[in-house]
């Protein structure tokens, strides 16, 4: 088959090893390459070498966003738009108006975080080299892989096969895109 | 971060060495990954058992109910439940605040617990998340269709109109809009995210089973997920901020819901404990309803060793804290009604001690004070068939605290000459009894066709998943 | 519940109304008419002359289109606006028009403007030319309108089933006439119902000259007028009594309901009223004694009372009479006269001292004996001429309603002519009414309904509503009013004094004409103007009856003590039944009325039934002393509730063999072996909405005891029977609602008030701030007192308040069916009523206390027992209109806000119906529409979508244009009658617009009047402008003794009440030295004897000393 | 292994996600234009029993308004003329023109002339003529040039809106009472006389109601 090559795959049976291997590639200088585990595994990140997940700012903006909403929609339809004696209550206080805020922080937060992990995680991605993989069943399951992309600019059929290799990786497969 | 700790911790901490304080097994048996997987993908692989299927029937049966109650309602006018002057409220509030309350473990268990770092949380926290949809779902029908024009029930969302009127934002009702609705959508979401890998794992093994169909089904909502570890960091990330967002959540709900009485002026509603009255009260049947739910599934499905005693015994615990606190929550009125020195406070509460409702009164401090304390004992904890009985207990005396608050201070008021003696009508009792087969028609649903426990987060719970074989500290 | 009464939807395509004109092809015979088409522009109401006026009748009779359409208003998609064919002077559509009229009753008459839309009557009030009433109104009048458009009443004239037009009825009475011409009238009888008609009268003379022979009876099942017979004896003269409560300083009532049943009513209760108001510490304030056996509406006035079975009032007043008049002669009728000496004593001699400035009333039901004695006592303490006049009155030459009977018994009468009543339902039962009208070969009976009575006729006409007819009356003083029809008869009925003048073979039996000819003779001078004033003022002025001079005569007097009555001690064996007319149904005649059936009782607060009253002590003795609950919290209910319903039990009440059934009510207050037995109810030949109500009490009456009737026993049944009781709780529960004190303690400290309730040791909540404002500033700027947030101030041009006077109600309830009649209230049948579920805005609440409050929750004894002897306390209750409403804070959809003249306005249309604004009104004053009370019948609520809809026309027109009708799922309550506020204020702008000073927005005091206040026969309301120091609103809200209902949850109502005040008299055995609700308030909030923040501490707050005495409470 | 999906399922969520966006934003578009009186009552102009020209009768002729709707400055209702009105110049001028044909009828018969309603207000709000046209808001705010107008035509939406627009502003709306039936003439601030027209406020006192009370009862 003459489909271009996405990447190689190495299969590990245990979380250690694969913490170790994760180790080895992130040091061997790899950009373009992945752990699949079937549960998040403690300390795998530091392994990587990967940086601080930035869902946590974008929550923080939907948040502001929220409480802002809140609060200017109180004000304007009951004190700005159309202000009406209501039980002598003055037209607008902080007061009346932040439970409605606090709950519109907290909904646009999640939506924030929600639609901000599936954008950096860029899924919805129905379609992956990976999920073509004969065993990646066991991977959402109880195995584990590491995958270096082809598009790596260290990526070398040779070299890398051994370094999974060398890292206790079995069953190194080349996956087509 | 262990890690970082035992760093810094000053030597005593060495020599007490909490590492060798027994840990609770929250998986038993060592059981592998590939076990948990095939326990719990095989509930839904299965074929569907033939119990399932007359439950199911039964659940529908009853679900019809509150759909004849409510069209009735519709139909004919609010007139068909017992309400009226001065009880203006009575079964469609107290449902619904029952119901919500109902929900608030559910976010509790996934939330709070999760906060807290609480892993014995895993095994539960998708059902009762599950539960606590399920009982939104119930509790909203109750306001939307308490409504007399509930055709125009679409005022009470801020919807630009050719009337240029706007919303009362003044009032406890219009937060509890934004309150529940916010509570529904983010449960849901959630409750989803969660599911997310467990999706993804359904869907290979449905594909490696030749069923492309709900190979499809579960892929299109598992959203391409692939166990990627840099997916993994965000998911956790996100995961951890919507247990952080629901933590607050679950307390503004149900603090809100409080308000809809602390801020009128009746006597008996017009009180500034309720907040944490009613959030307590809320764990407290939450907890009751999770465990009425757990144990029959446990003991069905036999997943003693994903639902251990030490399960249990945190639950009964609870219970036993918050049932407390309820229980003095119910003194301090009676405290304040007389410390008030109000004549019309005072005399609020000791009518609904002695009064014409007093039946309600003693059922609740009966099942909501004394219940629990048989939790103190761990001969009862550990006897499950005991614990669920109590723990339906809980669920009844809930009800009837709802029940006191809203009828008895309506019924006897500031003027004896309005006072009344509400009584339900048939309507009501049918619709209400309906919503028990909503929530179990939709539980049973969730228990057929998905994951009832976080297969990724048990597995991240049990020892081999650590990365440094076996124990935190090394 | 086979009831069915149905009201219009706001939509209503009142096109359709012109089902009910009247065909028009007549007007173009008529000379009036061509003249008017020969005018080019026919404007100038001024020339209203008779003839013309009724033919304008018939053009508003036509309007209904115009009157729907252009008011109650139509939906898209195509909706018709239909003019009338010709102009109509002084019609001006959208405007109501006001004729006086009157509504005749009896030997008396409320004289009346009604308001017409379009040429329907939708309400009337009092004429306040007519000066006695000042405006005022009654309930039954109030209620009337209602009839006019009842679907159920008599649409047709019918002989023997098949229907006869107007030509064949006129043939048939002028046959009658024709036939018995020749014999003079042998074989000729009448019963026609008492009537104070100028032009009736004239009318049976002729035809009494006409017909000699014939017989002329008249029967009244009730009576509202003292005996004749009486004042016949002891002055020699026809003559009655006019009292003058305004003048009278002490007062005894001998069993005389003056306040609410004598056909002088409405001119009594203004006239004690203006005796009783209190506005100042040093004003004087009359005191009234009442001896009487059951609890009327006078007796709840009461500074003593003394409860009396009424066949022992002759002894009393015999015992009264001999202390006063000091004689010896009437010795023997006290004998076995069971009383406290004291009592007498003491009382005698307050009325001694208040020569010419007291008053001595009794029932109109009592012996002869009884008034000739209360006469003497009057005329011995110079009362006559001061506080009584007797006015010279026309005796009555008809027969009685028995001779009648012994006429029919002997089978000489071959023709009956039946004028209204209703004799089959309430003739006395010794008659045997039926079988005797049976025997008669022809009956001819004028009915507005298709009755008892008329089923047993051969012929029955429909009769004109008053509404329909041209008439006149008399008032209670002789004043001659006229009877305008606003609408042509919508079913072609007749009026009486038509039937009349036609068989007395008159040649014009056109009422108006027979009017005309009345009046005119009377009123002399040139006859057209005459007339025309005459219908202007709705008055005819000096016609009064004359007073007359007269002088007591002791030997007439003693005629009337010839034989004495034995005096039997009554028991649970021999108890004494009191018949009295209903205080809404009156003696049945408005059993079809809705919105009296609806209206509770004023003191059993029973609707849509009347019972078999007992007294506490009567009902242990019978068995059926409700227990209460185990721990009695609150005070027991006097009658047995079962989830809020009054679960009574039903006995048989036997009289000389003859027995009915009824559910017995326990209602504290009654003479110990007195059964109180309402008549009216339990119609069989009513509408909807009458069937069903009630159980009639005639079987039981005898020509001998019509009244009053002893020897009866009680028999429990088994059975029981729900009653719709609006009001299940009847104690104050020592709470400060009604805050009460006696006249001396007024007179120190004419702020008592303040001193009362959890205000009284509680910060203002005005704060410091707001107690130096004036009320205006207060009302605009709504000081912010202690609170969390600054309050919006109020700009509008007024500010709206009312004030009520405790003082003064007397609870008629006149203004909740006045509320209904103008705010399109619907019914909701006794079904809902018993679940609470009744709509009307205003409600009174009528408390009992015995002075015996319970202590605390475990209670004494005091909430063990029911008092048999309570004081009464009324509160008429209405929205407040809070300024800081608690019931708009929760609203979600800002359906109720406030409007900048301080009104809780409410928005029906935006309204989704969550109920919280009930849940947080503390007055419970807010109404729920649970169904669609005016789109279903009552009988099918809960058919839903299933059961009919919509209502006959005929309902419709009832409806104020000026109020939407609500629709099912909407909260609805007072808001000040804002229909007439903004109508008020529009008509002031343009007038002043047009008078070129358009500055000047503010109303005038006075010219808006709530519906309540304007019916009020007390003025016990008063409501207008708070901005303006001087409006009576103000004046009366800067009292001493103006404080607000729960005033202490800061929600400021702009309604608050004058305490009300007692008058005891010291020397009295019963004296109390405080009211008794005061000394529960006492017991209840201040035990341990120190007594509430009365006098100069009123004012400062305490609230140490408050907190205290409280929490003593609490503990129990 | 699982290969249900094909590469271009990757696409398809941002397409589902666009293409929702644009239907909701439709709808609504949809529903705001469609289901508000600016669009079901705007534009109404029903056949009439009779063709009357109001363009005829006020244009041309010069009638004053209040010549036929004679109680508009005194009452909540406008009335419609009655037939009779008609007939005191038409029992001289086009007596025989068929299209009168219904007017002169019911002139005879004194039946309705069954003119078809355009300005209706919902049965719930409570409009009143009299206080509007006596204090300086004229014909023209709410009717339009009627003066011009051979077919009455529903020219504003006569919603809550539109009145409270006004009740908020009163002063731009405002006529010289005397222009107040001058179809054609100009609001004060229209001839930039704001300040007379804040005067005209000021005098007169006008403080139009905008709670619930003004028009609801």
């Amino acid at each position: 088959m003459a489909a271009p090559s996405y990447g190689l795959i190495a299969t590990f049976d245990t979380a250690p090893g694969l913490y170790r291997a994760a180790q080895q590639v992130r040091d061997a200088g790899y950009r373009n390459w992945d752990c699949i585990t079937p549960l998040p595994v403690h300390g795998l990140d530091k392994a990587m070498g990967l940086k601080r997940s930035i869902v946590p700012r974008i929550s923080l903006a939907g948040g502001i966003t929220g409480f802002v909403t809140g609060m200017t929609m109180v004000w304007w339809t009951d004190a700005f738009d159309y202000p009406l004696l209501v039980g002598g209550k003055p037209m607008f206080s902080p007061m009346f108006a932040f439970p409605v805020s606090y709950e519109l922080t907290i909904l646009f937060t999640a939506f924030a975080t929600i639609i901000g992990m599936f954008v950096v995680n860029g899924l919805p991605m129905h379609y992956h080299p990976v999920l073509k993989h004969d065993h990646i069943r066991r991977g959402m399951d109880d195995t584990f892989f590491i995958v270096i992309e082809a598009r790596d600019p260290r990526f070398n059929l040779a070299n890398t096969s051994a370094l999974l290799a060398q890292a206790g990786g079995k069953d190194i497969k080349e996956l087509e895109t | 971060m262990a890690h970082a700790e035992h760093a810094a911790a000053p030597a005593i901490l060495q020599e007490v060495n909490p590492a060798v304080l027994p840990r609770a097994v929250l998986v038993a048996n060592n059981r592998s990954f590939s076990w948990i997987t095939e326990k719990i993908c095989g509930i839904i692989e299965g074929k569907t058992p033939a119990w399932w299927w007359i439950f199911f029937g039964v659940a529908v049966f009853v679900a019809s109910f509150t759909v004849a109650g409510i069209t009735y309602l519709i139909a004919t006018g609010v007139g068909v439940w017992g309400h009226a002057n001065p009880v203006n409220w009575a079964w469609d509030i107290v449902n619904f605040v029952f119901w919500i309350g109902i929900g608030h473990a559910g976010t509790l268990i996934s939330a709070i617990l999760c906060l807290l770092r609480q892993k014995w949380r895993t095994s539960i926290n998708r059902s009762a998340e599950a539960m606590t949809i399920f009982a939104v779902v119930c509790a909203a029908i109750f306001p939307v269709f308490h409504v007399g024009r509930v055709w125009y029930a679409w005022y009470l969302f801020p919807i630009p109109n050719s009337n240029v009127i706007w919303q009362n934002f003044r009032s406890p009702l219009e937060w509890d809009v934004f309150a529940v609705s916010t509570y529904g959508t983010v449960s849901v979401l959630f409750w989803y995210v969660g599911l997310l890998p467990d999706l993804a794992t359904l869907r290979d093994r449905f594909y490696a089973a030749g069923d492309k169909f709900r190979s499809f089904l579960y892929g299109l909502f598992a959203m391409g997920w692939r166990g990627s570890n840099r997916h993994w960091s965000n998911y956790e990330m996100a995961y951890m901020i919507l247990a952080g967002i629901s933590t607050p959540l679950v307390l503004s709900v149900h603090t809100i819901v409080s308000f809809d009485f602390a801020v009128s002026l009746l006597p008996g509603w017009h009180t500034t404990i309720f907040p944490p009255y009613f959030v307590a009260g809320a764990i407290f049947s939450g907890f009751g309803m999770v465990l009425t739910l757990m144990l029959p599934l446990r003991a069905v499905y036999h997943l003693e060793d994903l639902i251990t005693q030490y399960h249990i015994d945190c639950m009964c615990k609870i219970t036993l804290a918050t049932g407390t606190i309820v229980g003095y929550a119910y003194a301090m009125e009676f405290f304040i009604a007389w410390y008030s020195a109000n004549p019309y406070e005072g005399f609020t509460f000791i009518n609904r001690a002695f009064g014409p409702y007093a039946w309600a009164y003693w059922i609740m401090i009966t099942c909501n004070v004394l219940t629990p304390q048989f939790f103190w004992s761990r001969r009862v904890r550990q006897n499950t068939t005991l614990v669920w009985v109590l723990s339906i207990f809980v669920n009844v005396g809930m009800w009837f605290e709802r029940f006191v608050i809203i009828v008895t201070s309506l019924a006897r008021d500031f003027l004896p000459s309005s006072w009344g003696y509400y009584s339900p009508s048939i309507v009501e009792i049918f619709t209400f009894f309906g919503t028990f087969g909503v929530f179990s028609t939709l539980f049973l649903l969730f228990i057929r066709f998905l994951p009832i426990m976080p297969m990724a987060e048990l597995k991240a719970v049990t020892p081999q998943a650590d990365v440094h074989g076996g124990s935190d500290h090394h | 519940m086979k009831r069915k009464f149905e009201h219009p939807a706001p939509s209503a395509r009142e096109q359709t109304g012109p089902k009910y004109w009247r065909s028009l092809d007549d007007l173009a015979a008529t000379p009036g008419f061509k003249a008017q088409l020969a005018r080019e522009f026919p404007e100038g109401a001024a020339q209203l002359d008779g003839v013309d006026r009724r033919h304008f009748m018939k053009i508003m009779a036509a309007s209904f289109a115009l009157g729907g359409v252009g008011l109650a208003g139509c939906r898209r998609p195509e909706a018709n606006i239909l003019p009338f064919g010709k102009s109509v002077e002084g019609i001006i559509p959208g405007l109501p028009q006001y004729y006086a009229t009157a509504m005749p009753l009896r030997k008396s008459a409320i004289p009346l403007l009604a308001e017409t839309h379009q040429g329907r009557p939708t309400k009337v009030e009092g004429n306040p030319s007519y000066a006695p009433h000042g405006g005022a109104s009654s309930l039954l009048a109030q209620a009337s309108v209602l009839d006019l458009y009842d679907p159920d009443r008599a649409t047709a004239h019918t002989k023997g089933g098949a229907v006869l037009n107007a030509a064949a009825v006129n043939d048939l009475l002028a046959g009658i006439s024709q036939r018995f011409a020749a014999t003079g009238g042998t074989g000729l009888a009448f019963l026609a119902e008492e009537s104070a008609s100028p032009t009736r009268a004239r009318v049976v003379k002729l035809l009494r000259r006409k017909f000699p022979k014939a017989v002329w009876a008249e029967y009244e099942p009730v009576t509202d007028e003292p005996p004749l017979a009486a004042a016949q004896a002891c002055f020699g003269v026809n003559v009655k009594p006019l009292y003058r409560f305004a003048k009278a300083k002490r007062i005894l009532s001998l069993d005389a309901n003056f306040l609410s049943a004598d056909s002088g009513s409405l001119y009594y209760a203004r006239e004690f009223a203006k005796g009783r108001r209190v506005t100042k510490k040093d004003d004087p304030m009359n005191r009234l004694y009442v001896v009487e056996s059951g609890l009327t509406l006078t007796g709840s006035m009461a500074d003593h009372r003394l409860r009396l079975a009424s066949s022992h009032l002759l002894a009393f007043t015999a015992a009264l009479g001999g202390k006063l008049l000091s004689t010896e002669v009437l010795k023997p009728l006290t004998e076995g006269l069971d009383v406290n000496q004291k009592w007498v004593d003491e009382c005698a001699a307050d009325l001694a001292a208040h020569r010419g400035e007291c008053l001595v009333v009794a029932g109109n039901h009592l012996p002869a004996a009884v008034h000739g004695i209360v006469y003497a006592i009057n005329a011995f303490l110079g009362n006559v001429g001061q506080t009584v006049d007797f006015v010279g009155v026309e005796p009555s030459s008809a027969a009685s309603i028995s001779d009648l009977a012994t006429a029919l018994k002997g089978g000489a009468v071959k023709t009956l002519v039946i004028l209204g009543g209703n004799p089959a339902y309430n003739a006395p039962a010794d008659l045997d009414w039926a079988a005797l009208q049976k025997s008669v070969a022809e009956v001819i009976r004028l009915g507005y309904f298709a009755d008892e009575t008329s089923i047993l006729a051969g012929t029955h006409l429909s009769a004109a509503h008053y509404l329909e007819s041209w008439g006149d009356a008399r008032t209670a003083d002789g004043t001659i009013v006229p009877v305008q029809p606003m609408i042509m008869p919508l079913f072609g009925g007749l009026t009486e004094i038509e039937v009349l003048a036609r068989l007395a073979g008159e040649p014009t039996a056109d009422p108006y004409a027979l009017v005309f000819t009345t009046i005119t003779a009377i009123a002399g001078g040139e006859p057209e103007k005459a007339m025309r004033r005459f219908l202007h003022d709705g008055v005819l002025a000096g016609s009064a009856y004359a007073t007359n001079a007269v002088a007591f005569d002791q030997r007439g007097a003693r005629a009337l003590l010839r034989e004495i009555p034995k005096l039997a001690a009554l028991s649970l064996k021999n108890l004494e039944v009191r018949f009295i007319a209903d205080h809404k149904m009156d003696d049945g005649r408005f059993a079809n009325n809705g919105w009296l059936q609806e209206c509770p009782d004023p003191i059993t607060k029973i609707s849509w039934d009347n019972a078999i009253m007992v007294s506490p002590k009567l009902g242990k003795e019978l068995g059926i002393d409700p227990k209460g609950a185990l721990l009695q919290v609150a005070r027991k209910e006097e009658n047995e509730f079962s989830i809020g319903k009054e679960n009574a039990r039903v006995f048989e009440l036997a009289v000389g063999g003859r027995k009915i059934r009824g559910p017995v009510h326990i209602q504290p207050g009654l003479s110990n072996y007195t059964v109180v037995v309402p008549l009216g109810y339990g119609r069989t030949a009513t509408g909807h909405v009458g069937k069903g109500a009630g159980f009639s009490a005639y079987p039981l009456r005898t020509s001998a005891a019509m009244h009053v009737a002893t020897g009866a026993t009680l028999t429990d049944t088994g059975t029981r029977l729900l009653l719709a009781n609006v009001q299940e709780h009847w104690s104050m529960e020592g709470r400060d609602l009604v805050r009460e004190a006696n006249l001396d303690e007024f007179k120190e400290n004419p702020a008592y008030v303040s001193g009362i309730g959890m205000e009284s040791h509680t910060p203002s909540t005005i704060g410091e701030v707001g107690k130096k404002m004036t009320l205006a500033q207060r009302s605009a700027q709504i000081p912010r007192g202690g609170s969390l947030y600054d309050n919006p101030s109020l700009d509008g041009h007024h500010q709206w308040g009312m004030s009520i006077d405790l003082n003064t109600c007397i609870g008629c309830n006149a203004c909740v069916v006045a509320c209904q009649a103008e705010n399109n209230i619907p019914i909701v049948g006794k079904e809902q009523v018993m679940r609470g579920r009744e709509m009307h805005w205003i409600r009174l609440d009528r408390y009992y206390s015995s002075g015996t409050a319970d202590a605390g929750a475990f209670g004494g004894e005091g909430n063990r027992e029911l008092p048999e002897d309570p004081q009464v306390s009324l509160q008429p209750i209405a929205c407040m209109q809070c300024e800081l409403a608690p019931c708009e804070i929760v609203c979600p959809v800002n359906a109720t806000v406030h409007d900048e003249e301080g009104i809780n306005v409410m928005a029906y249309n935006r309204c989704i119906g969550t109920r919280y604004c009930a849940n947080n009104c503390p007055y419970k004053v807010r109404r729920f529409n649970f169904f669609d009370y005016n789109e279903r019948s009552l009988d099918s609520l809960y058919l839903g979508q299933l059961g009919p809809s919509g209502m006959p026309e005929l309902v419709k027109m009832v409806k104020n244009p000026e109020v939407s009708v609500r629709m099912r799922g909407v909260m609805e309550k007072c808001t000040y009658c804002i229909q007439r506020i903004q109508n008020g204020k529009i008509q002031h702008k343009v007038k002043v617009a047009q008078a070129g000073s358009p500055g000047d927005v503010v109303v005038p005091d006075g010219t808006i009047k709530t519906a309540c206040q304007q019916v009020c026969p007390v003025e016990a309301i008063v409501f207008g402008n708070i901005l303006d120091e001087k409006s009576a609103v103000s004046q009366a809200k800067a009292r001493a003794h103006d404080y607000s209902l729960l005033g202490y949850l800061n929600i400021r109502p702009r309604t608050t009440y004058l305490g009300k005040l007692r008058n005891p008299n010291p020397q009295m055995p019963d004296y109390a030295a405080l009211p008794l609700s005061r000394a529960e308030y006492n017991q209840k909030n201040h035990p341990a004897g120190h007594g509430e923040h009365g006098g100069a501490r009123a004012h400062e707050p305490a609230p140490a000393h408050g907190g205290e005495p409280a929490k003593k409470e609490g503990h129990k | 292994m699982s290969k249900i999906f094909p590469p271009s399922a990757n696409k398809l969520p941002l397409q589902i996600i666009i293409y929702l966006g644009v239907l909701v934003g439709l709808a609504t578009a949809g529903v705001t234009y469609y289901m508000t009186p600016k669009y079901t009552r705007v534009g109404y102009a029903p056949v009439q029993p009779v063709p009357f020209s109001h363009a005829k009768h006020v244009g041309e002729v010069g009638l004053d308004c209040r010549y036929c709707h004679s109680n508009v400055d005194q009452s909540a209702h406008s009335n419609v003329p009655t037939s009779q009105t008609c007939m005191n110049c038409h029992n001289q001028i086009k007596l025989t023109s068929p299209l009168l044909a219904p007017v002169r009828e019911s002139y005879e018969t004194g039946k309705s002339v069954p003119w078809v309603w355009i300005h209706q207000t919902p049965d719930y709000a409570f409009f009143n003529h009299a206080i509007h046209v006596n204090r300086g808001v004229s014909c023209v705010e709410c009717h339009g040039k009627v003066n011009e107008m051979d077919t009455v035509t529903h020219l504003q939406p006569l919603s809550m809106a539109f009145c409270i627009e006004c009740h908020r502003d009163p002063a731009a709306r405002l006529r010289d009472p005397k222009d107040v039936f001058n179809l054609n003439s100009q609001t004060l601030a229209a001839q930039g006389k704001a300040e007379q027209a804040a005067k005209f406020v000021h005098d007169w006192k006008v403080k139009p109601p905008q709670s619930c009370s003004g028009c609801h009862r």
